[in-house]
Parts: structure tokens; C-alpha cells; sequence
């Protein structure tokens, strides 16, 4: 039969004097449900409790905090349960009048923990596996620190990028703010660092379509879009290019300059492969006759890979605005109103132009007016959430113009001018008076096109109250960060949530911010809403400590999650609608927690009818019991 | 055979009310229940049945065993019944106690609850002038006039009642009043005879059948038809917690108030819980099976272990069956 | 027999002929009342009636049935329950036809040992808000006579709950009569003694009733087939009624209307109420 | 001794911080006031409340996290729902609903705790005994 040993604990003697333990002891010490009583005068000190040999007893503890106490016994590892707390310190002895109102009321307390101990189920103290290797899904700044940062602990990681080259939006850029320094002169080198690290495997027009298991031991799915070119062969020579005919626009570029159909993304890409856009190809064969180490295979199809892996980091980016929902901006219309990114492009010294600021008929730009939050900050067609990184973006845009061209005359039109980083004002903001730059606390209404095709905005100054119009020779519009289009399909396969705009959730915005709900899953980057590349790095680096910190331990064990026990569930699915986490879903007729995304807080317990899930020893079986007892006269 | 004139009756029932716990039919919200009366104008005779047999007053739904407290080692054993009068049973419940007699008090392990509560109380019984449409008491000897397992038979006729004592304790309650008893007259015996005639004749034309054929029914059962009549059968066990006869208990041990309880209550063959086993395993494992065994128990296996039927026809679980589900099927379809 | 009763008859003879069904769930007379009955021949719809003591709801039934393609005759109520089977995944709606007849209320079973003289339109029915089921793939117009209602007090205002509940024999009548109540281990039966022990009755008969209400909070089709089923007549229709008031009111929400309509998470929005 | 409510309060890890601080800052209650400690709030079932009430309890509370507190999901929300509906249920029996209450208390509320407990004993003192037991076994 099962039986209790109760454990008292004194503190030091200190509560001798209010509680009466005497009376305590002589209450239980016939009591058929009780084995032994033993008093302790000190059980919060190392290796008190474990010295009484109490390992696989039902064992309630009576004494000081439960807060304090649980987690010394949680800390000393193998809590199986078994162990039942009783607070008689400030939840008895404390919050009690008198000697005789503490004792009555220690006694009640026991009471009730002794049935919950009796009715008490051992804890699984089996720890999970855990495979100590990660997969890094988006190969952006924020992915490419990361894999490094896992990497150089001596981890593999897999790293998949949906493009043939990592090194995603910053790879793009022209310089970065505020220091101006070279975009891909600072990220090649980390590219190539990555692509030559032998713990990194680099697994580039891929994707990942199935994600199962838990924090530890996760399976994932990964599809790899056929290239067309087995990597393998390919040595990156370049003479396909010369003898490809067709051409096609390439978005590297921001469409800019076309490229061949078979090509590589830019100079610096890693890996250094060569692709063919079949929606382009005709299939003429003169690559393949061209290429010296038979790298052409027309016939290549997707494959899949299956990867197991202990930790998950998202770091998929996300999109920009686009500016053609904004129909007063006339982009795509007017050929000189264009986006930032394909500013970058324009200004790039490798880029289409060769980094003269040209308009598209060829003429110098010499006014250039930037349009703030167009498509943030504000409801509608794009997020009510400020960007982050585009009022940086612009300065370092404007003195771009004026670095290139002393005599250009640059506008931005802003909303509230946010240069809140470390060197913005000073390298950013200041640099820009200084040289010039007209501020214009506006968001234009419309964009005109005079006769001579130069632009005219029309806006209304929100300092003067004043209405003007400007006439430029280009528009620059700074876009927002948008979720990307297939974030949703990607959340919903790993398991994680997106917010209202369709950014990923985090478990806590502020305490957990690298983390999503699903534990062993991670985030780094804009694909949690809007960053800079400082920040995106940042994350990567702590997205890569927290997978490193996970691999480090020697066994792994969840926090109790619900389980359900098949054989009684009927499929209702009335707990489905009480998980605030939606860590339930359906599976054939029945139902299934998601371990890594329970939070044990226990709400299915209550809703299922017929007690077929059950939640360590907090079910219906041990408290009904227990508050039974408490109340019994 | 005496009689006892309204005037008697009353002066009877107000005797036995200022002596005795007297039970009585009650109307409440439309439905008659035996309950304690104070007075005797409490009590109503003018009704067809109470909802719910007086089986409770002898078997309770629930009742402790015995505690057993671990500290001082004693063991109670509550024991003994208030004395009191049931007055007013039809006789096919008062029959129900003749089986509960030829069950529970069967040698050499009579149940001593029973026992002590069956001697206590003295059941007098009523006939039954009108027997309701439901019922099919004449099948099993239990009605509408005499049943088997009462202390006085009542029949009302013209001016007052018959008094018929069937035992010494009903022989003695008689005494204890004999002056409001006279003996019965030869115009009140031939109403009674009578009303017998007619009654048994009203009855008979509704159902009649051969009890030893009935008796056979485990032997001849055809699942055949069981299946069609189960199939219907949601289980809800109404029936047996409405039988006046149905006596199957389950016990219930527990530890309350520093102390070790065990309680016996009303058990039902219809719970898929009646024959689940500590292993698990349950022998009667469909629904066919516990619908069956139902009607088997009560027809076949209580007469050849007792000699006497498991149902008295007070037509209870006719009538409530949420389902319909008659008993009376099985009756024309075997006896 | 009615018209509808008729329109019904061939109707079900077209499912049983036509091989759509292999049985049919609906009502037949014995003796002068009404019970279930399953209809698997063209040559046994004959027996098949329907009116106003066509109390049970056979929607129970189907879950015993789910392997089978079944046809069902069903009140307003009944259809509810089926969306509310459906909806928790306990029968297939593409397995079942559903017979729905248009119902103006039935009669309170008559029981054993009543009084009452006449018959009585069952109070859950004042309280209807769909005489015709929310799923039909048939529909029967005109579904018997409007009951005549002899006793004009509205129901019982039996307002003792405490006292209501200790007449209960806890027989389990009112679960085994409820569609909507099917778990495999009743936790108020007494499988296991968290709740409710099997044997301690009355004392735990208060745990008993108001588990099964928050059981059937915002799940309860208000059929009353527990209150018409209860030997003791307990008006349980009524309690749980007003549990569905408080679904209705913090979430607008009924049970059984629509099957596209998924119970709300039990959540209130901001602040909640106070 | 006079009659004194007997109180369940079930209360979830952080809001069991709150308590332990009441008594650590010497703010005392009456001792028929017991605490039963759950992980969160959400997982007291309404029948182990309804139970409490059976076993003799004259007022159970549950002492929660604040829903604004927690980000979008917050389990205590439930609870609250939980408790409305259920105290919706006493009411409709004819049980006073104040009875049952949530409290939002953090884990440094304390003196709120007390103080809430204080001011609801005084409550239910009025409302007197339930004895839900008692009355289901009274014989008619």
C-alpha cells in the first residue's frame, strides 16, 4: 500500500514558535497513510534532504517557500514527482494570528499534500536525445553569422537558401550605414568563410517542407530546386555564359540589367556555381557543348534531402512593400520613380549603371527627392510599424548622390526622422545638413509628371502647414519591410506562430526574443519584423549562443507537457479550443500535443470531460483528492 | 378476514402515527412518494403507484458497511432500523420483499442489513382497485389484490377496507387495535370476491402465460431477437434503479476522516462497470449481452435458484424506458 | 396517418430501395406511445410514425453506428445535435442522410405514477429556436399537428435546485439519453472516483449535475431528451439553457446551428466581464 | 467557536509568490483560509471547484496572473471564462455566485491578496454557511 513520509522542516528552529510541531507529529503518526515523520531543522541546505534516503518515497515537505524550496530539489535533478510541497512557513506560520491558527492550519496543509503525494505518479526523469546538429533556414547576414557562430563551436549546421547563393539582401546593397562602408566587401569574405567551413554545409535553391519531432531531435524535409548544373562539376568558369543566347532580367540587379539564362547571381556568390532559369532557356544545347566538365544536365530534377537536427534557426528574411499598391507614387509608371533597392543598384559601382546616378533615359540625375514609410507606418496597404532601417537608409542614400555629385541637390521627405542608432546622428544625420540635404516633414500626396518628363511631388510641409510642390529629376521611395509571401506556409510547417502582420512570434518579445514557441526552433533576422543588418547580425550571433548552449548539455528533458492518452480520447477536440498555444492539433480521430509547444499550463486538463489528458500530477486525481482532505472537518 | 370502516381506518392511522414511524404515499409535484408522515391526513391512498418502489426503505441506495478506524483499531458496524409502518404498498412492490427474502436472507449468509431492516418495519399493503395500463402483475402471482410479502392486506371496498393479516407481526398490529376491527361481514366478502374475480379477469385478458415454459427462456433464448430489442436499448439503466426487485449492489471502499469506509449501494447490470473485473476484463462485454442478461436474470435464473420470479409486473420499467423497451415482449414472446 | 407521415414513409422507402441507407433510424407506436425504431426494409416503413410524442433523439444512436450509412428522422433538435456531432468528429456527415421533419414541439412523456391528467408541451420546446434541423438533405413540411398543449402555466418553475438533485437516483438516464454525451469513461459515472464515486449517492450528487452542466455548457442542442428520459423529472434542459445564455451572451455563439461554425475559444476578448 | 468560512484558494505559480509575500510582509488572514498551489491557473478544472463546494467549502478563490501581463496568449483568460461561466451555473442553482471569485494577483501582490481576502471573508461571512454537503444528504 502506498504511504507518505512526511519531512518537517523547522527553518532554523525559527518556526518552532509558531507552529506547534509537536502537535504536528502526534497528528500524523498514526495515521495509516503516513510511513514516517522526520523533522529537519534545515532541509534548504546542500544535501540535507538527500542525506534522509528518501529517493523513490512519496515524500511531502513541509516548510519554508515552495518557490525557494522546489527549486533546490529541481536544481539537485531526478525530481520524479514523488516529492510534494507544503509552504507552512509564509503561507501558514506567517500569515497566521496565533500558535494554535498555525498549527490547525499546518495540519490541514499536510493534510492535503499527503493525499496529493498518495495519488501522485511518478515522473518520467528520462532525458530526450539530443542530435547536435542545426539547420539554418534563410542564408541572409542574420543566417550566415549564425551558421558561423554554430559552426566555429563545433557543431555542423546546415544551411538552406531558396537563391543559388547565400548572402541575401545585404549581398544587394551598395554600402552600409553609417560608416559607408562596402555591403559586399564586409559580407563576401564571411560568404566565403562560410562556404569554406567544414562544419557548414551550404544547401543553396532549397527549401524545407516538413518539419517533425521535437527540440533535439527535429526531422526535416528539405526540397532542392533542380539548377540544371550538378555543383559538383561545375568549377564556375563562366564559358556557358559567353555562348548562352537568351537573355533575362536579373533581379540581383533589381532587374536592372539582364543577364543570360544561365548565369551566377553576382561575382562574389558563394557557392561559386552556375544556374540555369529554365522559364528563360530554350534549351539550345550550347552551354552543354561548351561546358569542358559536362556539368549541364537539362533533365535535372528536385530532390529531396532528409536532414535530423537538434535545432532549428528561421532566419528566412522577409520582403519589401510594393510600391505599386501606393498608386500616387506612380512607380512603374513614371521610369524615375524608383526603390531604394534598385537605388542601390543604380549607385552601386558594379552595378547596371556602373554607379553614376543615370536616369533611365540616360541623363544624370540631379535632384533626387526620398520618400519616407511608404508602405509602414501606416494602416492600409502596408504595416502600421516603422521599418528601422530606412530613414538610415536614405541619409546614407543622399550622401551617396552627394559623395558622387557635389552639385546634386537632395530632398527627403520624412515623417518623424529616427536616427537612433550608434553613430546615425553624427555619421548620418548631421553629415546630411551639412552637405545640404532639404528635409521635408511630409508624405507627399502625389506624384506628378511634367512636360519635359521631369517630376513634380506635391506635398504639404506638416511643420509649416504650408502646401509646396518640388520638381526632381528622380523619386526614390523607401519601402517597408513586409512578412515574406510563403512565411505563413513555412510557420505552419514548423509549428510556429506569425503576429498580425505575419511576422514570426516570439515566446516573449522581451524576455525571449530569439526564441519562438516551439522550443528548439529560433529566430534571427527581419523575419521577426524589421531590423538593420547591425541587429540581424546580433541575432544571429544569439540565435547561434542559444543552439549552442542547447547542444551543450549532456541529456535534455522537457518541461511537463500534457499528454494524452489515446486510448480514452474520443476526438471531441473540446481542448482544442482551450490551448492558448494551439499546441493541440488533430491526428486521424484523435488528438495530439505538441510537446515542444506545450507550456504545461494545463488548460486541456481541465476541458477534456473525461480526463484523458494528463499534465504531471496536476489532474483531477491528485487535487480532487487533496482538496477533499483539506476540507474534511 | 376483518374489516375496518373510513372512520376506523383514520382512528388507525392517528394511533399509528402518535406510536410509530409511519411511511405513507405522499403526493408531491404530481407523483406519489412514501415518505414520513406526521399526521395521518398526510397520507393519500388514492393513487394508482408511487413513481418509486419502497425499495429503498429495506436496501438503501447506499449504506455503510462498516468503519474501520486504524488509530483506535474499532470496527462499527451501523446496525438496526427504526421501527416503522410502510402503509400503503401495492402489492406487486410488497411481493418484491418475498423475493428480497428468498435472496438476501437465504442461509447460511442471511445479509444482516436487510434482515434487521425487514424485521423493523411492518408493510401493509393496499389493492388495487384500477391497475394501471403497464401493468402485468397476475403474470407473476403478485397483484392486483394479494401480493406475497406483506404483513396486512388492505382492500378497499364499499365503506371502508378488508383487513387480511398475512403474518404474526401483522397479526399483532391488528391485536394491538382489535377494537376498530370488525370481523368482515358476508356482503363485504362477497364484494370482494367480486372485485378478485373481475380484477383477475381484466388482467388475464391483457396477458396470460405459462410461467414453467418462461422459465426455460435462458435455455430456448433466441439472440435473434434480443439483438432487435438491444439495439434499441441506450443503457441508462433506468430500469433497474426503478425495479422494486433489481437488489444487485457493488461495495465502495474508501479512506474519509481518518478512517477506512466500506459502503454498499445499487449496482446496475446495465453499466458496463456491473462485470468489469479488477484486470479489466469484462465477461459481458456487449451490449447485447447485459440487455439479455437483464431479462435472463429476472426470468430464468432467480426462479430455478429461488423458486420465485425476479419481477413482480409493477410495469415501472414499461412505462419509464425512455426507449421503450417491454419487458412484456419478452413475456408473450416465451411464456 | 398525416400527411406527413406519409411523405415520410416513401421518402425513406426511396433511401431503403435505392440502397442509399442500410437502415433507418425512426419512430414506431407500441401500445399508445412512441419509441425508437431502426428500419432496414422497404416492406417495414409501414411502421414508421411521426408526431408529437416523437420525444427521443435518435441523433444518440448514430455514434453506435458510424460504420454505417445511415438515415436518420430528425427534429429541429436532433439536427443540432448532429451538427454538434459532427463538428467533434464523432460522426461523418457524409455517412448519414438526415430525414428532417418539421417539428411544432412534443409532449412530455407521460410517467409512471403522474397525476397529470392531459398532455403537456415539454418546457424545453417553449424555449425552441429551430423547428427545422439546421442540416436536412429531406425535408418533411408540416410535421405533425401542433400539439395541443393543455396545460397552459409555463413548465415547472421548480426553482430548488439542491432539493431537484436529491431526488436523483443517479441512474444515468439523462447521459445515456443525450446524443452529445459518449465519452468512453464517464467521468461522473464513477470509472474512475476523482468526481464522482460509483456508489455515494445523494452526497456527491451536486459534483454529479453540475459536472455533467459544464459538460454540456455551449455544447447542450436543448433536445431534452435527459430531462424527458430522467425517472424523477429533473428539469435539466432548464439548467444547461442557461449555461447556453451565457455562450449567447459573450460570444453570440449557439451550439449545433451551422457546421462551419466552430465553438469559440473560451477566452473573453478584452478585460472580460466584472 | 463561532462559524468561520471555510475558503479554498487555488493559486497559480506566480500568484502562490504573491501569497508567500503576504506572509512574509506579516499581512495575516484567517487560517481557514487554505491555499492549494497549481502550476497555472487554467488547469483547475470547474468541477474540482464545484467539488471543494461539496466537500464544505463556503468560497473558493482563484488567484491568477493578470491577462495583461502575459502577451497574447494567456492562459488565466480561460480561467476568468472558466469561473464566469461557472459562477453563472451557482447563480442559476440558487448558490451566491460570490462564492466563487478570480483574483488577478502577481507575484508581488501581497498586500493585495490580503487585503482581497480580507474584504471577500467579510463577504461570505454575511452570506453565512453553504453546507452543500449537508443539504444534499438531508432527508425529505
Amino acid at each position: 500500500m502506498r504511504r507518505v513520509t512526511i519531512v518537517l522542516c523547522t527553518c532554523y528552529s525559527t518556526l518552532l514558535g509558531e507552529i506547534d510541531f509537536e502537535r504536528l507529529r502526534s497528528f500524523f503518526s498514526d495515521s495509516p497513510l503516513v510511513e514516517k515523520i522526520l523533522v529537519s531543522d534545515r532541509l534548504c541546505e546542500k544535501n540535507v534532504f538527500e542525506n534522509l534516503g528518501l529517493d523513490d518515497d512519496r515524500v511531502v515537505v513541509a516548510a519554508c517557500s515552495t518557490r525557494l524550496l522546489e527549486a533546490v530539489f529541481k536544481g539537485s535533478g531526478g525530481f520524479n514527482g514523488l516529492v510534494e510541497f507544503v509552504n507552512i512557513r509564509e503561507q501558514c506560520a506567517k500569515a497566521c494570528g496565533n500558535r494554535e491558527e498555525a498549527t490547525w492550519k499546518a495540519i490541514r496543509l499536510v493534510k492535503g499534500a499527503v493525499q496529493k503525494a498518495l495519488h501522485a505518479e511518478p515522473l518520467s526523469t528520462e532525458g530526450l536525445k539530443i542530435v547536435k546538429e542545426a539547420l539554418v533556414i534563410g542564408g541572409g547576414i542574420a543566417g550566415v553569422r549564425c551558421a558561423l557562430d554554430i559552426a566555429d563551436a563545433g557543431y555542423r549546421v546546415y544551411l538552406v537558401e531558396k537563391e543559388p547563393s547565400i548572402g541575401g539582401v545585404m549581398a544587394q546593397l551598395d554600402k552600409t550605414f553609417p560608416t559607408l562602408d562596402c555591403s559586399i566587401c564586409i559580407e563576401g569574405p564571411l560568404l566565403s568563410e562560410a562556404g569554406r567551413n567544414r562544419n557548414i554545409t551550404i544547401i543553396p535553391n532549397a527549401e524545407v517542407v516538413e518539419v517533425k519531432g521535437v527540440v533535439g531531435d527535429f526531422k526535416v524535409r528539405i526540397r532542392v530546386n533542380p539548377t540544371y548544373v550538378d555543383p559538383d562539376k561545375c568549377n564556375g568558369c563562366g564559358e556557358c555564359v559567353n555562348v548562352c543566347p537568351v537573355y533575362q532580367p536579373n533581379k540581383y540587379d533589381a532587374d536592372l540589367k539582364p543577364v543570360k539564362a544561365i548565369y551566377c547571381p553576382f561575382a562574389q556568390a558563394v557557392p561559386l556555381k552556375y544556374v540555369i532559369n529554365r522559364d528563360y532557356c530554350v534549351e539550345c544545347g550550347l552551354c552543354m557543348k561548351a561546358c569542358t566538365r559536362a556539368a549541364i544536365n537539362l533533365e535535372d530534377k528536385p530532390k529531396t534531402v532528409e536532414l535530423n537536427v537538434g535545432a532549428i534557426v528561421v532566419a528566412v528574411g522577409s520582403d519589401l512593400f510594393d510600391p505599386r499598391l501606393k498608386p500616387e507614387y506612380h512607380y512603374g509608371e513614371y521610369e524615375n520613380v524608383i526603390t531604394n533597392m534598385e537605388f542601390e543598384r543604380i549607385i552601386c559601382a558594379s552595378g547596371p549603371t556602373g554607379g553614376i546616378l543615370l536616369k533611365r533615359d540616360g541623363k544624370p540625375a540631379k535632384r533626387v527627392a526620398f520618400i519616407q514609410c511608404v508602405g509602414s507606418r501606416e494602416s492600409g496597404a502596408g504595416i502600421e510599424e516603422c521599418s528601422y532601417y530606412c530613414c538610415a537608409a536614405s541619409m546614407k542614400e543622399a550622401r551617396l548622390i552627394l559623395e558622387h555629385d557635389r552639385e546634386a541637390r537632395v530632398f527627403i521627405f520624412y515623417n518623424e526622422l529616427r536616427a537612433f542608432g550608434k553613430g546615425w546622428e553624427d555619421l548620418l544625420y548631421r553629415r546630411c545638413l551639412e552637405d545640404g540635404v532639404v528635409f521635408i516633414r511630409s508624405r507627399p500626396s502625389e506624384i506628378r509628371r511634367t512636360g519635359d518628363g521631369s517630376l513634380l511631388i506635391v506635398y504639404e510641409d506638416t511643420l509649416t502647414g504650408s502646401r509646396g510642390e518640388l520638381e526632381v529629376d528622380m523619386v526614390v521611395l523607401a519601402l517597408g519591410f513586409k512578412p515574406s509571401s510563403r512565411m505563413i506556409e513555412l510557420a505552419e510547417r514548423l509549428g510556429v506562430t506569425v503576429d498580425k502582420h505575419g511576422f514570426i512570434e516570439e515566446a516573449h518579445a522581451k524576455m525571449r526574443p530569439l526564441e519562438t514557441r516551439v522550443r528548439g526552433i529560433f529566430v534571427a533576422g527581419t523575419c521577426h519584423g524589421p531590423r538593420d543588418i547591425v541587429e540581424s547580425a546580433v541575432e544571429g550571433s544569439g540565435a547561434a549562443a542559444l543552439v549552442t548552449s542547447l547542444f551543450g548539455r549532456s541529456s535534455l528533458r522537457l518541461p511537463e507537457y500534457a499528454r494524452v492518452s489515446l486510448e480514452k480520447c474520443t476526438g471531441c477536440g473540446r481542448c482544442l479550443a482551450s490551448c492558448e498555444y494551439g499546441a493541440i492539433v488533430r491526428e486521424g480521430d484523435k488528438v495530439r500535443v505538441l510537446e515542444s509547444v506545450c507550456n504545461g499550463c494545463g488548460s486541456c486538463l481541465a476541458a477534456c470531460p473525461q480526463e484523458a489528458i494528463t499534465l504531471g500530477n496536476w489532474g483531477l486525481e491528485q487535487l480532487s483528492p487533496m482538496v477533499s482532505a483539506m476540507l474534511e472537518d | 378476514m376483518l374489516f375496518l370502516d373510513e372512520d376506523g381506518f383514520k382512528r388507525l392511522l392517528e394511533q399509528l402515527v402518535s406510536n410509530i414511524r409511519v411511511i405513507a404515499p405522499v403526493e408531491t409535484d404530481g407523483y406519489f412518494e412514501f415518505k414520513t408522515i406526521k399526521h395521518g391526513g398526510e397520507a393519500s391512498l388514492d393513487y394508482s403507484n408511487t413513481r418509486l418502489p419502497p425499495k429503498r426503505f429495506f436496501l438503501p441506495q447506499r449504506e455503510v458497511v462498516f468503519k474501520h478506524d486504524p488509530k483506535t483499531r474499532a470496527l462499527h458496524e451501523p446496525m438496526g432500523g427504526l421501527e416503522a409502518v410502510l402503509l400503503g404498498v401495492r402489492p406487486c412492490d410488497a411481493s418484491a420483499l418475498n423475493i428480497f427474502d428468498s435472496v438476501l436472507l437465504k442461509p447460511p449468509n442471511p445479509d444482516p442489513f436487510y434482515e434487521s431492516r425487514r424485521r423493523s418495519i411492518t408493510v401493509v399493503s393496499l389493492s388495487c382497485a384500477k391497475p394501471r395500463e403497464e401493468c402485468f402483475c397476475n403474470v407473476f402471482e403478485a397483484g392486483p389484490i394479494r401480493g406475497s410479502g406483506e404483513d396486512i392486506t388492505l382492500t378497499r371496498i364499499t365503506g371502508g377496507f378488508l383487513v387480511e393479516a398475512r403474518s404474526r407481526r401483522g397479526q399483532s398490529l391488528v391485536e394491538v387495535s382489535a377494537s376498530l376491527f370488525e370481523e368482515a361481514g358476508p356482503e363485504h366478502l362477497e364484494e370482494y370476491g367480486e372485485l378478485t374475480c373481475r380484477l383477475t379477469r381484466e388482467m388475464n385478458s391483457r396477458i396470460e402465460i405459462s410461467r414453467e415454459r418462461l422459465v426455460r427462456l435462458e435455455a430456448t433464448l433466441d439472440e435473434g431477437f434480443f439483438q432487435q430489442a438491444a439495439q434499441r436499448c441506450v443503457e441508462c439503466s433506468l430500469c433497474s434503479f426503478t425495479c422494486p426487485v433489481c437488489y444487485c449492489f457493488d461495495t465502495e471502499d474508501y479512506f474519509e476522516k481518518n478512517a477506512y469506509v466500506r459502503t454498499k449501494g445499487w449496482d446496475t447490470c446495465a453499466s458496463t462497470l456491473f462485470t468489469r473485473m479488477a484486470s479489466g476484463l469484462d465477461p459481458r462485454v456487449s451490449r447485447v449481452d447485459r440487455f439479455c442478461h437483464r431479462f435472463c436474470h429476472k426470468l430464468s435464473r432467480i426462479p430455478m435458484a429461488f423458486n420465485s420470479f425476479g419481477c413482480v409486473g409493477c410495469g415501472r420499467c414499461v412505462s419509464l424506458c425512455p426507449v421503450g423497451v417491454d419487458i412484456r415482449e419478452v413475456l408473450k414472446r416465451w411464456g | 396517418m398525416s400527411r406527413a407521415e406519409e411523405e415520410l414513409r416513401s421518402i425513406v422507402r426511396k433511401l431503403l430501395e435505392r440502397k442509399d441507407v442500410e437502415l433507418v433510424l425512426g419512430y414506431e407506436y407500441y401500445g399508445r406511445s412512441v419509441r425508437p425504431c431502426f428500419v432496414s426494409k422497404p416492406e417495414e416503413v409501414e411502421r414508421l410514425v411521426w408526431n408529437s410524442d416523437c420525444w427521443f433523439n435518435l441523433a444518440t444512436y448514430l455514434r453506435s453506428l458510424r460504420s454505417r450509412r445511415v438515415g436518420i428522422v430528425a427534429k429541429g433538435c436532433d439536427g443540432r445535435s448532429i451538427v454538434e456531432l459532427v463538428k467533434e468528429n464523432q460522426v461523418d456527415r457524409g455517412s448519414i442522410v438526415v430525414i428532417a421533419v418539421e417539428c411544432n414541439g412534443v409532449f412530455k412523456p407521460f410517467k409512471y405514477g403522474s397525476t397529470h391528467v392531459g398532455r403537456r408541451l415539454a418546457d424545453y420546446c417553449r424555449r425552441c429556436v429551430t423547428r427545422v434541423s439546421p442540416v436536412a438533405d429531406y425535408l418533411v413540411k408540416k410535421g405533425g399537428q401542433a400539439p395541443e398543449d393543455e396545460n397552459t402555466v409555463a413548465g415547472d418553475n421548480a426553482s430548488d435546485w439542491l432539493s431537484l438533485f436529491r431526488k436523483c437516483l443517479k441512474c444515468m438516464a439523462c447521459v445515456k439519453a443525450c446524443p452529445l454525451c459518449y465519452c468512453t469513461e464517464c467521468s461522473i459515472e464513477g470509472f474512475k472516483p476523482d468526481l464522482v464515486h460509483r456508489l455515494r449517492v445523494p452526497q456527491e450528487l451536486f459534483t454529479f449535475h453540475l459536472t455533467r452542466a459544464l459538460h454540456m455548457a455551449g455544447r447542450c442542442v436543448e433536445c431534452g431528451a435527459c430531462e424527458s428520459a430522467c425517472p424523477v423529472e429533473i428539469p435539466l434542459t432548464r439548467l444547461y439553457h442557461e449555461l447556453n445564455e451565457w455562450f449567447r451572451e459573450n460570444y453570440g455563439y449557439a451550439p449545433g446551428m451551422s457546421l462551419s461554425e466552430a465553438p469559440p475559444p473560451l477566452v473573453f476578448k478584452e478585460g472580460g466581464e466584472d | 467557536m463561532s462559524w468561520k468560512p471555510r475558503v479554498i484558494v487555488f493559486t497559480c505559480w506566480c500568484s502562490s509568490s504573491g501569497v508567500d509575500q503576504a506572509g512574509f510582509e506579516g499581512f495575516t488572514y484567517p487560517p481557514n483560509v487554505l491555499t492549494v498551489r497549481v502550476p497555472c491557473s487554467a488547469v483547475i478544472n470547474p468541477s474540482l471547484i464545484v467539488k471543494a463546494f461539496e466537500k464544505g467549502a463556503d468560497a473558493v478563490l482563484v488567484t491568477a496572473c493578470r491577462p495583461s501581463e502575459l502577451r497574447r496568449v494567456a492562459p488565466s483568460r480561460v480561467t476568468e471564462a472558466r469561473v464566469s461561466l461557472l459562477r453563472r451555473l451557482l447563480r442559476t442553482i440558487g448558490v451566491e455566485e460570490d462564492r466563487l471569485r478570480i483574483l488577478w494577483i502577481s507575484s508581488n501582490e501581497g498586500s493585495l491578496f490580503s487585503r482581497e481576502v480580507s474584504r471577500i471573508l467579510g463577504e461570505v461571512e454575511r452570506l453565512g454557511p453553504l453546507n452543500i454537503g449537508g443539504s444534499m444528504v438531508e432527508q425529505g
